[in-house]
């Protein structure tokens, strides 16, 4: 059981600081063999999560909603309404998605997501968030200067836009839902969906469908 | 608290790594320190409490690590102050003489048993409390001028600023209590602040800064 | 700028290393950098603008390296800045093939030259201005809230705050232009603090905290 | 010249993060082997300023200051309206001391000094600043946690005594000067000056000639 004990953390943070071994890999190595070893975890059980969030879960299940909300109005709606019974009738309910919201781009709204105070993301619909949405740089810039950050994107805003930053403080969670693309009117749902990048559902990425 | 993992508006971080392969895991170790977070949790624990111990990492060690390093330590740290391993035994790399501490492994999940707990653990940390919300949709508000030492999901940046009330989230944990092993839930709301409120730079810019607060960082402004 | 070097407030540092033997320095190239820094300036560069160059530092070198590195640091990028050496010849450790760049050295310094130097570098920053100063003695004066991405000297713990002007110090270079490299002068107060304004721990405390401010930072309250 | 362009400097600063050694000792030796190289400085001239701070300018210089202020009252007066003026009576005026002020402890009264924003120190009196005061530690704790910082110096402070805390932001300086001790009303100042210790005169001590 845990005390609670923010001061003995903070020791034993220092503590490690020096006593463990410099290599990540050597670190989180020996975090596993003496869970391992104290029979707390069982390997094969980290062997099926990596499993889950490598072939499973990822940005395709995020594609998959947009798609479908672009090609079906009601869904689009149900969507907007309520966001994780909406993909839950596609299965993709899942860590971090209880209480997501979709936010909607227009002609005149760009949203852009990020997580200043840790890296929150909704995982069971876009998968293992990406290194630079949970480094410093972006965490640090997102908020202050989102039109420059998205310039870093190869995205440009123009003035006519409002750029609309979510930062994810509690335990909501954002999906950006972006534009159809025009001259898309004829393509499947599974065309759709190959259109749909995942940084477009961060808000990182605005015009779909373009070489 | 005012601790290194606050970065919102802080500067000096430099460009972004924008290219990205869209791999999950670029090396093995992520992989497993990923899979070890899902299934080792010691009992009592909150997200809030962990996301804490993440908070309290040296601030070295939290500027100049990969991301799920910063994970392990943050597990190392949870897993030794409640008791499920000694600074000693991680110092030494393997388990110490006593056999107690040995139990048996749980049973191995399949890859259907974890997309299913995945899909469970979806879990909503709104619920119903008696007071009513004390403000209401268009409202304008002011948040509270100071922090605290402990945990808070009041960024700095967002202190003493004043914002409209654009969505009621429901009634969610507190994370400044729950960080302390109490769950108490507060009513919480989508506030929106002009970029120009928040960022010298903003000025005259139409931009907004939207953040989920919770009711006891709030005021009427 | 909103920078890893505003350091004041901030938590998660740790223990403070009190025990110090009174070494000016600890190791040979301490001493080296120290008087490299004496020595070598390049033409028209400001101590704001040097201080700047200094908060411009990565944060993780900004706290992993030792103190005198980080002027060594410094001292490279005003160098390379200035155009006196290239990034290439850093790399490569020693100067290039350009003849022109080495002139003469210049004559050495006895013992007794640099602390004449030392004595008449005893360089006061306040000047004469036609303004009269807005603020007097005992005036309650509150802070600007916001800061700017440049060089500014009003940390962010004081940001927004109420105070009292105890002293007025005379009109001095204002930082945040010297290091723009514009030197003007601009009445600078010092203001006390109550620590329970600036520190949610404070509350009843009746300590203080005094901070050297200039005009344009302060607003009557 | 310089062009004061933060944004170079924040490139250089990336590019000589990867491409300068990585011991402390090689950068300031490439450092001096460069300005050497290009006739920029004399290396006799930084073995001189290293002698200077090493025997000649140093605490010891403050010491003196104390200990003649709490010997003669028209000393003591003169220092506390112009301190620059009063350490030049003893030929101690230099770097960083032209506009000092003497903050004086009292009974009631403690006085602590820091610089959050780098490391500012009145040089010429006090020599080269201890290792801690540099430090991000004692920087980011002196001014929200004095009484928790002076307790991990082994100073008390009774709730009677309030705590002045001086961040050196402009360009003025600080020097702290400690209370005489009781039963020294015999000593010379020279015996004054041994008692006088480095962290009394920044604060960090306040009760002087206790074993």
């Amino acid at each position: 059981m845990t005390d609670f004990d923010a001061g003995k953390i903070a020791e034993i943070h220092e503590h490690l600081h020096s006593h463990l071994p410099s290599e990540s890999a050597l670190r989180v190595k020996a975090l596993e063999t003496l869970l391992v070893d104290k029979g707390l975890v069982n390997p094969q059980t980290i062997d099926a999560w990596v499993e889950a969030y490598t072939e499973e879960i990822g940005p395709k299940r995020g594609a998959r909603v947009v798609a479908r909300a672009w090609s079906d109005p009601e869904y689009r709606k149900r969507l907007l309404e309520d966001a994780p019974a909406a993909i839950d009738e596609l299965g993709y309910l899942g860590k971090a998605t209880a209480h997501l919201k979709v936010v909607e781009n227009t002609d005149t709204v760009h949203n852009l997501v990020v997580c200043t105070l840790c890296s929150c993301y909704p995982f069971s619909i876009l998968g293992i968030a990406p290194a630079w949405y949970k480094a410093a740089a972006y965490r640090s810039r997102a908020v202050r200067d989102p039109r420059g950050v998205l310039a870093e994107f190869g995205v440009e805003i123009g003035d006519e836009v409002e750029v609309r930053v979510w930062d994810s403080t509690a335990e909501l969670r954002y999906l950006v839902m972006p534009q159809r693309p025009a001259g898309t009117e004829g393509m499947s749902e599974d065309e759709l969906a190959e259109l749909v990048t995942r940084n477009s559902m961060i808000g990182t990425d605005r015009v779909l469908g373009r070489e | 608290m005012d601790g290194i993992h606050d970065l919102g508006g802080k500067q000096g971080y430099g460009p972004i790594e924008v290219n990205d392969d869209g791999d999950p895991f670029h090396e093995e170790w992520e992989g497993r320190e990923w899979g070890i977070a899902q299934c080792a949790r010691t009992p009592g624990i909150t997200i809030d409490w962990w996301r804490h111990c993440r908070e309290l990492i040296m601030p070295i060690d939290y500027l100049g690590r990969p991301y799920f390093d910063s994970w392990a330590q943050t597990d190392f740290s949870t897993y030794i102050e409640a008791g499920w391993m000694t600074l000693e035994e991680v110092a030494g790399g393997k388990g110490g003489t006593d056999d107690a501490a040995h139990g048996e492994p749980p049973a191995a999940m399949t890859l259907q048993q974890v997309l299913q707990e995945d899909h469970d653990h979806a879990h909503r940390f709104d619920g119903d409390i008696d007071a009513a919300p004390a403000f209401s949709v268009g409202q304008r508000v002011v948040t509270a001028s100071h922090g605290h030492a402990g945990h808070t999901r009041l960024p700095q940046y967002a202190r003493g600023r004043t914002g409209t009330v654009q969505a009621y989230n429901g009634a969610h944990v507190f994370p400044d209590l729950s960080a302390q092993g109490i769950e108490v839930h507060q009513h919480c709301y989508n506030v929106v602040f002009a970029a120009s409120e928040l960022w010298p730079e903003a000025s005259g810019s139409k931009d907004k800064v939207c953040l989920d607060l919770w009711e006891s960082y709030l005021s009427e402004a």
